[in-house]
Formats: structure tokens, sequence, C-alpha cells
């Protein structure tokens, strides 16, 4: 295909190569963790930035102002400024805290973030580890995260963080449901788990296209519930401003709030790049149908650019989401969940089915 | 072997307490609330108020009568024209003056800005609680216009101090009239925008429809006056049913509500809006030529008397009750502020609503803390 | 009712009352004791209801303290004013109006603040704004050196 | 049936609300032209308060050093704060009569509500609302200023 000029698996098995070359197989097997973890944390440290940047300047046109502007040209040093700033902020810890699980806590979300980005595949080739079941592994390690909001609202020893901590709670493990169907729902027409899979089967058109009306449904399902699983607005009732001050970090500062802040973006980010993987088609470019000439213009825009510009749309989407709706209640979060989205994707999956048995689908 | 039983009844849930405020995102101010909580559930609300105490009514001993209306602004400073309005009719209604008629139409087209100029802050505020941001920076943005009319009319913002005994303290600028119809267009084209981004929105409306119910008899017992009352059916207009300055010669209707709960005080807000706006365009046309303050002696000294006005601010009745024994100072100044009286009530209507229902039924209160403190 | 109705009526129902017209609204002054049972009435009586108690307000009359309600009938539309005292002025009791008007609860807590007016009955007569050590700023002879600037 | 068609209208109404309200955000998100925000310090140059902006009290003075203030102290009397103090002095005139004229007209801006109570009663038009708004200083002594400049005396046509 065109777009092989794009792989990275040529890349990364030469760098293979070159390593054990002077390396024993372990040693290169350590190597590449070492790479590895380092490109991860590069890449979450910068992306996180930059996510950070673009919401502020994306609130900021949704609301008619300037957004940052100060620091360096058009404010794009703040977010740097910022994390040099909560860098060098005390840390506190309040009295009667449970030292060791609010220690703990940010790390738990943290990590949690590091390892949902290692099945996330940015180009052909550019992908940590391709598991079999990539996307079961994806929705279970996210889900994780919760245990961290837990542990902190818990540990500090604050009636509010608990507040935030237990919403958190009820709305994650509700929400979890709704990101499994509706993933299920796609893997029903993918007939593959495996993520490199699931991109492979999209290279004709991408699932949202073929697989139409079920399709969009749980796309739209998938936002929502995704959404919510990321605590943002607005379901951001673990840390509801106007509720609860700031939820379950209430007590959290410096470098730990920020572990907090940087896990809601990168959890955003691997939200989105999830539903560009399963109904955006990954890092397939757009083509259309038999119009070769457009087709290959498409192909020439690296696959990574594809992936990018995708994942840089579905957070456009929950961004605006933010800033435009009002916060919903705890009881209507639940009633949400199981009264609407629940008997939605339910039946949504008997429809996929039936249209991936009939072939109904393009 | 024994069996152990896990017996439910020994499990008690516990109410506790928690502090909200004085320093909270949604107490406006500092109002410091106790609430007895079980769960997310909502017991007792104890308000707990005095933070910005800041005695206005024992400095107001110390003053003369024009020096009074400049403390009022800071007492609502939402609501800062109507505030001066009512120190300046208890005046001269104790003199007994007859301000002339161009005075009268000044004063109450600037309520009607500044109730305008207020409520578009509760609104703005109100979707800033429920969680929706981006309406404070909407409501901000309108209510700026006002407050330049405001600027080029008597120099400030915020703290207007503009009506006092006798008229008022500048004729209007040459520009008032166009830039109040400008403003009035421009805003009757906002308005659907607000209705829009929060009155429409499904999850504002399951937010608020049947929270805090307040019914008509609990609203006048307690006192509830202004939009929050009309909402639950007490027809508590100061400006239709007791009217001053020039209330009494235009026609608009008095908001009227029976629902009495978060949605039916937001949407008598909305409506008021609009009923300003009637309000404005029926005077602006119309301002008789003549004075704009009526000839005063240096010293205003009133006769022996207790004299009480009331006006309608933006949060509701405030009335103003002055005691004097003769002297240039009054003997006693008693503000009976809105904010005050509704807070009240702000216990009995969230008794079993949850910690997100009593931040929006507190916002539709339109709780302004200087106000209530005084 | 118009004014002189209104004191004719509660004229005959409180002969004790006395009863000045000519002012803003008609003011009736009732001895302490008899507060709670003219209240009562003003509120139930089917020709008053007076329901609406739009302000409450203390003064200091330097040889007692005097508190003013004003009364607002919702169903007639009229207003009366009601003035009683307290006998004593260093230590002023008088009895509380929060069970006919439940906002006179607030307005009772902000007199017993301000002046040190107790009042019987009330469920929670706690000082509003200030604290437990602060005296009563609006009694005309409060006097505090640190705050208060004479010019 | 009817139930499942109210559950469906619900789903739908309730989206296109949302959608109503995403189309508001949406519209000030495309058109970048309507944002109103001023950026301060830049736009100094042009930030022109209104006429009667009350920012504080100042005493004009003519090229000669002269302004019009006699030193009656009916400021001093009209404000609500104390933020006037007139300090006067006795001269002599020219044609050797005694004569009270300002001193010191010391003015506590950090006192002033800014009320133009002071402006309102001022017999003689000495004093009035500047446009200065930028107030910030570090030391608070600063902001007792004194009106009259140093040497200034009062104008001619103001004498009685």
């Amino acid at each position: 295909m065109a777009f092989d000029i794009y792989d990275f698996t040529s890349l990364t098995s030469s760098i293979h190569e070159g390593l054990a070359t002077f390396l024993p197989p372990v040693g290169v097997l350590i190597a590449e963790w070492l790479l590895v973890g380092i490109s991860v944390l590069l890449f979450v440290a910068v992306f996180g930035l930059i996510l950070v940047y673009l919401e502020r300047k994306v609130c900021a046109l949704f609301q008619q102002r300037l957004g940052p502007m100060r620091v360096g040209k058009w404010g794009l040093l703040q977010t740097i400024a910022d994390f040099i700033k909560l860098l060098m902020k005390e840390l506190i810890t309040p009295n009667k805290a449970d030292k060791f699980l609010y220690n703990l806590a940010p790390f738990i979300v943290i990590i949690v973030t590091f390892m949902a980005i290692a099945a996330i595949p940015f180009a052909k080739g550019l992908q940590a580890i391709d598991f079999d079941i990539g996307v079961l592994y994806v929705s279970s390690v996210s889900s994780l995260g919760v245990i961290g909001v837990l542990l902190a609202g818990w540990s500090s020893n604050n009636k509010y963080s608990l507040i935030g901590a237990m919403r958190s709670g009820a709305q994650i493990i509700s929400y979890e449901l709704s990101v499994g169907m509706s993933l299920i729902t796609m893997i029903i027409l993918a007939g593959s788990m495996q993520i490199s899979e699931i991109i492979q089967a999209q290279s004709t058109g991408w699932f949202i296209f073929t697989g139409h009306i079920p399709a969009v449904i749980a796309f739209i399902v998938f936002l929502i519930a995704g959404t919510a699983e990321t605590n943002r607005g607005p379901f951001d009732l673990a840390e509801a401003e106007s509720e609860l001050t700031a939820g379950f970090h209430t007590e959290y500062s410096g470098i730990k709030f920020a572990f907090f802040f940087l896990a809601e973006y990168v959890n955003l980010f691997i939200v989105s790049a999830m539903a560009t993987v399963l109904f955006l088609g990954g890092w397939m470019p757009f083509h259309v149908g038999s119009l070769d000439g457009f087709n290959a213009v498409m192909d020439f825009i690296p696959p990574i650019f594809w992936f990018f510009g995708k994942v840089m749309f579905v957070i456009f989407l929950i961004m605006w989401f933010k800033w435009t709706f009002p916060r919903l209640r705890i009881d209507q979060i639940l009633t949400l969940e199981w009264k609407y989205l629940l008997p939605v994707n339910l039946l949504n999956i008997l429809l996929m089915t039936l249209i991936v048995l009939m072939g109904w689908h393009f | 072997m024994t069996t152990t039983t896990l017996d439910f009844d020994t499990i008690k849930t516990q109410e506790y307490l928690v502090n909200m405020g004085p320093q909270h995102p949604s107490t406006h101010g500092v109002l410091r609330l106790v609430l007895k909580l079980e769960g997310e559930i909502v017991h007792n609300v104890d308000p707990v108020v005095g933070y910005i105490h800041s005695g206005i009514e024992k400095m107001c001993e110390s003053l003369t009568y024009p020096q009074i209306p400049h403390l009022t602004d800071r007492m609502d400073y939402l609501s800062a024209h109507m505030n001066n309005e009512a120190v300046a009719l208890c005046v001269e209604n104790a003199l007994q003056i007859e301000v002339p008629d161009r005075v009268k139409v000044i004063r109450t087209i600037m309520d009607e800005l500044q109730r305008l100029a207020s409520h578009q802050l509760w609104w703005c505020v109100m979707g800033m609680d429920m969680g929706a941001l981006t309406t404070f920076f909407y409501g901000l943005r309108d209510r700026e216009l006002i407050l330049d009319i405001f600027e080029e009319t008597c120099g400030a913002r915020l703290t207007l101090n503009y009506s006092t005994p006798g008229g008022v303290m500048f004729d209007i600028h040459p520009n008032f009239q166009k830039r109040v119809k400008d403003f009035v267009k421009y805003f009757r084209a906002k308005l659907p925008e607000y209705n829009q981004l929060l009155s429409g929105n499904v999850i504002f409306r399951e937010r608020t429809i049947g929270i805090g119910y307040l019914s008509k008899e609990d609203a006048i017992a307690w006192g509830v006056t202004g939009p929050s009352g009309r909402a639950s059916g007490f027809a508590c207009d100061v400006r239709k049913h007791h009217p001053y300055s020039a209330y009494d010669r235009v026609s608009f209707n008095e908001i009227l509500r029976t629902e009495g709960d978060t949605y039916a005080r937001y949407q008598a807000r909305v409506d008021e809006m609009a009923e300003s706006l009637d309000i404005i365009e029926q005077l602006i046309d119309n301002i008789p030529q003549g004075d704009h303050q009526v000839k005063m002696k240096g010293v205003i000294k009133l006769p022996e008397g207790e004299y009480y006005q009331r006006v309608e601010t933006a949060r509701g009745e405030l009335g103003v009750f002055i005691v004097s024994d003769g002297k240039k100072n009054p003997y006693r100044v008693k503000f009976r502020s809105p904010g005050f009286s509704n807070l009240a009530a702000l216990n009995h209507m969230s008794k079993g609503a949850k910690i997100a229902d009593l931040v929006a039924i507190m916002s539709t209160l339109d709780l302004v803390i200087p106000d209530i403190d005084r | 009712m118009n004014q002189t109705e209104l004191a004719d009526y509660i004229g005959i129902l409180f002969p004790e009352a006395g009863i000045t017209l000519g002012s803003q609204f008609p003011t009736i002054e009732i001895p302490s004791e008899k507060l709670i049972a003219l209240c009562l009435k003003m509120r139930d009586d089917v020709n008053l209801t007076f329901d609406y108690l739009f302000c409450l307000s203390a003064l200091d009359l330097s040889d007692h303290m005097s508190v003013v309600y004003h009364l607002e009938s919702t169903k007639h539309g009229h207003c009366a004013v009601i003035k009683s005292h307290t006998s004593n002025r260093e230590n002023p009791v008088i009895d509380s109006v929060n069970d006919i008007w439940p906002t006179a609860g607030f307005h009772e807590r902000e007199a017993f603040d301000l002046l040190g007016i107790r009042f019987n009955n009330h469920p929670d007569l706690r000082r509003l704004f200030l604290d437990d050590s602060w005296g009563f700023p609006l009694r005309k002879d409060y006097t505090d050196p640190a705050r208060i600037v004479e010019r | 049936m009817k139930a499942i068609f109210h559950y469906v209208n619900d789903i739908i109404k309730g989206l296109s609300t949302l959608v109503s309200g995403m189309a508001v955000t949406g519209h000030y998100f495309f058109r970048p032209k309507l944002i109103t925000t001023q950026q301060y310090p830049e736009n100094r140059s042009t930030l022109k308060m209104k006429e009667r902006f009350r920012g504080e009290v100042i005493m004009p003075h003519d090229t000669n050093n002269h302004h019009r203030c006699t030193g009656c102290g009916i400021c001093e009397m009209n404000c609500p704060n104390g933020s006037i103090e007139i300090i006067t002095k006795m001269i002599e005139t020219p044609e050797g009569k005694k004569k009270k004229v300002i001193d010191k007209h010391i003015y506590h801006l950090g006192m002033c509500t800014l009320c133009n109570l002071c402006i309102k009663a001022c017999p003689t038009g000495a004093i009035v609302m500047g446009q200065n708004f930028e107030h910030a200083v570090w030391d608070r002594s600063k902001l007792t200023k004194v009106l009259n400049q140093p040497g200034s005396e009062i104008m001619t046509e103001v004498k009685e």
C-alpha cells in the first residue's frame, strides 16, 4: 500500500537489530524497556502540557476571551511556567491524613495512565505492545484509576475529599459498563480485539461509516461514557468546584496535584485515542470509495498526522461538552447510566449483531 | 457452632457536619453554612453570617442625610442605585419635597438598568454554580455595557452614589438616550441566547425543576420577596403595589409564577429582564425637561418622627427605616435588606435536598453577602 | 380597610392599645405583656390578616428599648406598625414573635446581637453578626475607643 | 408502547436541547472577532476613561500655579469619611489686610470612597474628579496627598 513508506516497523526493527549487535538478549530487552519507558514519559509530559494549553485556549474562545497571552507569544509558554510553579511548590500533607495512602494515591493514578498508553497505536508499527486483547486491556487498566481517586479522597481526612471520592467511585464503576458495552459493539463489527487488526479492518472504511446506525449510536454513547470516566465536565462531580471546592484532590498541592491534573488530561487522550481506533479508523487515512486520485492524496499524509488529527477532533468535542453544559447531580448521573445508556447499549449490541450476521454493513 | 448474622439495625449511618464556607466558591462571598449531612442529603443548614458585618447602621447615626446614600452603595452593591434611591426617597418624603418629573424618570431608568445588570450577574453566576462556566462570561459581557452607561452618566461603575436627597447627582449625559436604546436593542437579541444556553438545557432543567420548593404561604411567612418570592406566587412587587418614582406611569407585568421551585425562581428573573427592557423602552424617549436636582438647604434636618420607605431592589424588598430626633444626623437607621430575610428561609427550603441542590437553591435566592451582613 | 377603620377595629379589640394616625402607617403602641395576643389577633383575624412582617427594628430610647414591627396584609393590602417597649433598658426582655411570623427569627437575632434585647421563647437566640465578647454596638452608650474614631 | 414513545422522545428532545446549547458556544468559537477581552497594560495609550469618571480628587492649577480654593472647608464638612483635611494660614495682603488662605489641602486617597460629595459642595469649583485610576503604590503614606501645589496661590477672579 502507498502508506507503507510511513511504516515505523522498519525503524523499530533496525533499532532492535542495532542493539542486538552489542548486547545480550536480556540487555536488549532491558534497553528497549528503558527506551519505551522514556519515550512514553516524554510523550505524556509534553502532550499533557500541550493539552492543558489547548484546553485553556479552546475554553477561552468559547467564552469570547483570549486565554493566556502573557508568557511567550500567544501564551505558549504558560503551561511550562505553571508546571515549574507546581514543581517548586511545597508538598503539604494534612496532619491527620493517612500518610502512606495519601502519598501513594497520585502515583496510582499516574501509573495507570502510563499503562494504558502502552497499547495505543500512534501509527503503523508505533505501538509499545500489541496485545491480542488490546481493547479489553485498555478498558480494564483505565478503570483502575478510580482506586487512586478513592484512596486520595479517603486518606486526605477531609469531608469534601471523601464525598468527592465516593461520587467518583459510584460514577466510574457505572460508566465502565457503558464504555465496555460500546467497545463490545465495535468488536462485534471488527471481529477481533487486537488493536492492530481492528485498524487494519478499517482500511476500506472507518467503522463509523461502515457500521452506520449502531456505530454512530455506539460512538455517542462512548463519548458520553468516556467523558464521565475521565471525570470531566459535565460529569466532573468528583471535583465539582462549586460544591466540593476541589473534591478528591482538595488537600493535594505541588507535584502531587500536578499528577492528578496530568492524569486527567492523559486520560482524556486515552479515551479520545480509543474512540479514534474503534470508530474513526485509527491512523488510517480518509478514503472515499473509488476516487483514486483523492485517496492517493490522503495516503500521502503520514498516518501519525491522521491519528493525532482525529484524536484532537474527539478531544475538541469533549472540551466543547465541558464548556457548554451544566454539571449533573449524582443521582442523575446514575439515572443516565442505568436508565438510558445501558438499555440503549444493549439494544445497540443486538442491532449490531444482526447487521453483522446479515452482512448489512458496508 | 454459632453463626453470626449481620444485624442491619445495629449498622447506623451517622449525621456529620460540614462547614461550607466562609471561603467557598458557591457561597458568593463570605457566607458560612454549617451543614448537617447524611451522605449527600442535607438535613439542616445553619447560616452563619457576619464575616463582613461593617456596621453601616451604626455609621449612619453619625452621618448627615446626604452622606448616607454613599454607604448604602456598599450594602447590596449590585443594586447600588436602588439603595441610594431608597434613602433619597425616604428623606424626600420626610421633608415633603416633590422632586421634578425628570428626576423621577431618570431614577426609574437607572433602577431598571441596575436591575438588568444585577440579574445578568445573577444569571452568569447561576450557570457557574451549576457547572456551566461559559455563562459567566456571556453574562458579564452584557453587563459591561450597562456599567459603561453608568460610568458615562455618573462616573462610577459599581458604587454609583447617584441618587441624592432632592434629585440625582448629575444630569444625564447627552449620549445617554442613544446608548440606552442601543443597549436595549442589543440585549433583546441576546436574551434568547440565554434561554438557549441554560433555560432550555435538559441537564439544567433536570437539576432545577422541583428542587427547593417554597409554597406561597411559606414565602409570605418567611418574608421571601423579590423574584424568589414571586416565583412562589407571593405578589410582593413594591413597584406595583406601592409605586414610587415613575413606576405609576409605566405599564409592566408583575412576573408571578406558582411552581415555587428553583426553576420558577430562575425563570422569574429571566422574565423580569425582558420586563425591565419594556419599562426602559417606555421611558427612554419621554424624559421630561427640567432640573436634575431640587435646591436643598445646606444642612438637611428631618422633622422628629419615624419614616419608612420601601423600594424593590433586584433581590426583593428593601426597607429603609429612619428615626429622626430633629438633628442633622438620624437617631437610628434600620435597613430591612431583602437578602437577610431570603437567607432565613434557606434552611426551610433545602431540607432533604442534596448538596448540589443546595448550591442551586442558594444561587436562585441570589444572595449578596454585604446585603445580609450590612 | 383604610387607616381610621383599622384604628377603630383594633381599638375595640384592644382598648389598652394607643393608636396614632396621620403618619405613613397607623401605629399601634401596645404594652409588652399584650404583644403576643395582639400579634396573634393581627395575623389570624379575617378582617386584618397581617400575614407579612416586612420589618422588625429595635431602638434604644435612652430609658427603654423599643421594638417596631412593620406589618402588611397580602390579602387586604393594608399596612400597620406595632410598637412595644421593654421596661428595663440594661437587661431588656420582650416576647418573641418567631412562632407567628417565622421571618422574625433572624430579625430578632439581629436585634439581640446589636442591642442586647432578649426575646422570650425564641428557639435559637444566638448572636448573629458579632461574637460573644462584643458589646451591643447599636446602644447609644456603646463605646469602642479602638474602632470608633470621633472627629 | 406509549411509554417507549415517551422514552425515545425524552432522549431526542434532551439531545436537541444539548445541541442547541452547543450551537451557541460553537457560534462564538468560530468567530474570534467577537472577543471582548481588553489587554490592559498594552492598551493604555488608547484607553480613555469617560469624562465624568471618578478616579481621584484633584485640584487643577493654571499655568501661573494658581488654583481656585479659598480654604472655606465646606468639602471637609461634606466628606463622609474624613478624607479631606484643610489647613489654613493667615497672610497679609499687599493692602495690609489679614486674610485666611489655604495652606494645605490634605487628601487621604486611601480613605476616600469617591462619592463626589465634596466636588458637589465646593462653592468655587476648586476641586474636581481626576481620571487617573492607577493608584497602586508600595507605601500607604503615599496615598496621603497635598492637593495644592507648593507656592501656589488663589486665582484673582476667585477672590471675592
